[in-house]
């Protein structure tokens, strides 16, 4: 259940290129949350809440960990805040990553932003015993983050669009690189998830999407997106932000 | 004690605090937050004849001290919402508003009668200010004639109170105002959004799928306040104010302006609380303005 | 290098800033604080034939991301302002644009006429929007057939051009914009400020003495644009944009939405250097946005 | 000339009840300043600045002391400002309090958030060898400050309207209690001032005015207030806030 929560800010780092990682400190949600569910953050002077997907959490730490990109007022305010300030948070929202108890071999495919919820649900993968492959795109070298992370959970294949670091490229240019999997879960720029869908069309898998909201928890109809079914819809903030690759229609 | 109470055409207020059309849904997502039954009233999301979808996405922006907001009246249409979420809300010890609307006066005539259908809706709120639809909405809000007529063939049908829900769009509000209460409205709700649009700078083009949207949230409660102010000076319906409602101040303020009651929209994606802090907080800032009723705030604020 | 020239009907612009009428005073504080040679032009406070008090006190009030402001046009008449002020100002490298307001057709057609008298003024706004003062005004802003006329008359005897500045406080904008350009206008001015209200609760009135006053500020960018974007599409005069502009990108939205110049309002009184920022930030943002022009960028957001 | 400057918090105290005085740095500022004048600050989210006037100054540490009262949701911002914080200000505005050679002994009456500008005069005056009475009104016991700082001044008499401490009444009615003075100043709310500039209708005085401002510099015409000789007008924040008591009409 969303909860609204004032949550401490314990740690802020600057991970990357304009990349902020804070990991906050709140007993409900950290005990809560599952990969894929987001955090609807309010900011001073913004009307609107920023959604931030979880990148982590530490149960025993009670801690919870989101990455963001500065990029815009929102985004740009938030990256002032400092340790020891409080910010006012509804989570844990949407539902998280499905998680099929026979697939053994999954890849894990994240874009820029769309890294985040990737590496929480690694790690929750790699708990369950399950082989994890990833592919992670950014723009550039210095906007690289979590490799290590990730390298720590299984194979991890890293891609810029510059080529400034790893292989060069987009992450579906990557996919050449990898083979037998048994499902695919995604996040990322719209763009790629239609190029990732699309490629992968003959696998099972998962993608994790973006709209801009109102609510947050599906009371306004901001954040729809039509079924496949050419009938109906679905709303991103509460049926998803995870969505089986067949369900909806990019 | 402060008393709360309000008593308008069909509705028995416990307190003068509702959320407003659009910004709650059917209730379902806030009663997850709170006991609904603490609420005035809840006006539910608009209701058309048939499901529509809407427009497309992006539907929301942010603007300084507002939202955007291009939904398009995206509903399941009024026989799915009096089958699936009026018995839901008819849980709570609350009164029902269905907000109706249409794209021609038929469409809202007919889902007008279906509302008679469904006891446990105490009050209909006339949407002929919605901006974001191409046809209907908007053209009944701003053409008084128009209004006039959608309201007095509503009235012919409903059983029900009818309160119509003006458009801040126009020249002259108290003219619209004056309109649809010799037409039979048994209220007014005022105002719905302003129309604006944002444009996105990479992309050079409007920001919302739809281009243009209503705007709503606090940067319009000055709008809000001077139409509430000068239209009711010049009906004798009541009036059921909206337009940036954040803070217990801010409904002292409708009160004082001429609103009888007040609901509360774009402030719920703040605060999923607000409408139950709102009604928390009323006695004691009542109390600190030297009132002991809600009652005895109504116009006050009016100077003719 | 970015090229920030443009060119209006009477104006050679060396940038598409300029301060908005009213809000810059005649020029004399701002100069204390920058070298005015460095604006694209002036817009002065209204002048109108006699000299004017304006409301009573409080004018001003501040609302969430704007203010309330019911000056009333206080400014020392057309001949003052021509003797004393015009030629401070004509110290300056920068175009001189007088606001000219009234309370019958008769007092614009005197001012207009005067400020002929005045060759360092290079054209007329025609403030047909004041929502500040009891007679004219907002009657000539929302009434298509008295803007005509107005417009008409002051264009029959002023030898310059004439920017009429357009009311928001209208149901349709776009027949304001076309029955002024039918009548004779060079360009259009928008948008003015929205009527609107703050009610104080201690001494339960209205906080302005003058009741309603106009609302400006980044609350109403999202009207502003949608204003210009509609009008641009309709009209072929160039428009002056303003409205909440704060910021370079600001600017940028602002052409992208149709206008072709843009004048700052209230920012002044949050930072009085405003406008000498926005004129130095806008060739980078322009090129972050891959402009390489003002001319560029005007009208590239507008979808029909 | 008033300058757009940045200063640094360095001493923030709570004096009294809802009362909070603020010590800045500035260089131009603290040379610069007349008692008198005011800052125009920018409080964070607020769209107006607001004027507070300066109660004192210190050249050698380079600081601008001045003291407010929470008033409504700017004030309380600013009050939430903490030491270290940098404020956006205009200043020093407005012309100051005019002294005439030939006054010896100078009565100083101050009302409540009028006192501020009270005390930086008070200090230029017995710099200047004068003599300084002073009357100071507050709303109760708990709202008194700059007691000593007054008393160091010369003598100095507190009235508070419920008579939790000093006298009870209004500082009018504390005028019977001083005689023999040559000109007076004051500051305070507008029924004080009223009151006061009556009573001594036949002494010299100069009064110190507060309205709403806009620009805060003289070019939006938001702070008029009418002259005396029913003709003409004075912008407050420009030709004021301190005007000769029968130049304008209250
Ligand atoms: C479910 C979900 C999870 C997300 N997880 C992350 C994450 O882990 N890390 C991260 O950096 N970003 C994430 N995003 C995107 C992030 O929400 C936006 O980058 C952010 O809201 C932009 O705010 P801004 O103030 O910087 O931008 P502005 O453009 O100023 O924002 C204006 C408005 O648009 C909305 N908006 C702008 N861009 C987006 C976008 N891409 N998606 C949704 N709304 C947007 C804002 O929320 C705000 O309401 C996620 C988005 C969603 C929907
Ligand atoms: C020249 C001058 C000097 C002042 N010096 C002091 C001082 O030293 N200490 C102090 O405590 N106060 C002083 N005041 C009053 C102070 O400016 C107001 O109390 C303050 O602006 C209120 O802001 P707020 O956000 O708390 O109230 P709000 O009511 O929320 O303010 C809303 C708007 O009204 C304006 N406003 C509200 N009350 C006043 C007022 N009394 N005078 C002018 N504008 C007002 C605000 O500036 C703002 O623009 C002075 C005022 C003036 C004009
Ligand atoms: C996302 C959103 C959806 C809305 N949908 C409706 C609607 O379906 N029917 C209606 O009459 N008004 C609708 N409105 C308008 C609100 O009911 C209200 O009149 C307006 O938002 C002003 O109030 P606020 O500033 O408190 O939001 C909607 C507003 C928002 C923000
Ligand atoms: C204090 C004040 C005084 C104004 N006086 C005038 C005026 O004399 N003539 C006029 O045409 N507009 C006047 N305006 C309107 C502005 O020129 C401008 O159209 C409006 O404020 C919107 O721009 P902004 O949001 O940038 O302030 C005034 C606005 C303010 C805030
Ligand atoms: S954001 Fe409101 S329904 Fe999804
Ligand atoms: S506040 Fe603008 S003239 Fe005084």
């Amino acid at each position: 259940m969303i909860k609204k929560v004032e949550m401490l800010i314990s740690q802020r780092r600057i991970i990357a290129l304009d990349t902020v990682e804070l990991t906050l400190k709140n007993k409900y949600i950290s005990q809560t949350a599952r990969p894929g569910q987001f955090l609807h953050i309010l900011v001073e002077g913004h009307s609107l809440r920023r959604p931030l997907s979880i990148a982590s959490i530490n149960k025993v730490a009670e801690t919870i960990t989101v990455l963001f990109k500065i990029n815009g007022p929102g985004t740009k305010k938030l990256s002032e805040y400092k340790n020891g300030m409080y910010l006012d948070v509804l989570g844990p929202n949407g539902n998280g990553f499905q998680i099929e108890e026979h697939d053994n071999t999954i890849l894990l495919i994240g874009g820029g932003i769309g890294v985040p919820p990737m590496y929480f649900l690694g790690k929750h993968l790699v708990e369950q015993g399950k082989k994890v492959i990833s592919i992670l795109g950014f723009q550039s070298a210095g906007h690289v983050f979590y490799e290590d992370e990730f390298e720590a959970l299984g194979r991890t294949i890293i891609v810029t669009n510059d080529g400034s670091y790893g292989e060069k490229g987009f992450v579906t240019d990557a996919l050449r690189l990898v083979e037998d999997f048994d499902c695919y879960y995604t996040c990322g720029p719209l763009p790629m998830l239609k190029a990732v869908t699309a490629k992968l069309n003959d696998c099972s898998g998962y993608i994790s999407l973006e709209e801009r909201m109102g609510c947050g928890v599906g009371a306004c109809f901001a954040c729809v997106i039509p079924t496949n079914d050419h009938f109906g819809y679905k709303k991103i903030c509460k049926d998803g932000p995870v969505f089986h690759s067949k369900e909806v229609s990019l | 004690m402060t008393d709360l109470r309000i008593e308008l055409p069909g509705l028995q207020l416990k307190n003068p605090i509702m959320p407003a059309s659009g910004c709650f849904g059917f209730g379902r997502e806030y009663s997850n937050f709170y006991d609904l039954s603490k609420l005035g009233a809840i006006i539910m999301k608009a209701a058309t004849g048939t499901k529509r979808y809407g427009n497309n996405t992006p539907r929301v922006a942010e603007t300084s001290s507002g939202m955007l907001n291009a939904i398009g009246l995206q509903n399941p249409g009024v026989e799915k919402i009096i089958a699936s979420e009026v018995p839901f809300l008819s849980n709570f010890d609350t009164s029902i508003i269905a907000n109706i609307a249409g794209s021609s006066i038929e469409e809202y005539v007919a889902v007008a009668a279906a509302f008679n259908e469904a006891p446990q809706v105490a009050a209909l709120e006339l949407n002929i200010s919605c901006p974001n639809v191409k046809e209907g909405g908007i053209q009944f809000g701003t053409d008084p004639l128009m209004a006039a007529e959608v309201t007095a063939m509503v009235k012919r049908v409903s059983d029900l109170p009818v309160y119509v829900k003006l458009s801040p769009n126009v020249s002259n509000i108290v003219e619209m105002a004056k309109a649809v209460e010799k037409a039979g409205a048994d209220g007014l709700s005022m105002i719905n959004t302003l129309t604006g649009m944002q444009i996105n700078l990479k992309s050079r083009k409007p920001l919302l799928a739809n281009k243009t949207g209503g705007l709503s949230g606090q940067a319009i409660k000055p709008v809000a306040i001077r139409m509430i102010h000068d239209v009711s000076q010049h009906v004798s319906i009541p009036i059921i104010g909206m337009g940036g409602v954040t803070s217990a101040e801010d409904v002292l303020e409708f009160l004082l302006a001429g609103a009888s009651a007040v609901a509360v929209g774009t402030a719920n994606f703040q605060n999923p609380f607000v409408c139950s802090e709102l009604i928390d907080e009323l006695p004691s800032i009542l109390d600190k303005y030297g009132f002991s009723s809600v009652s005895d705030v109504i116009g006050k604020g009016v100077i003719v």
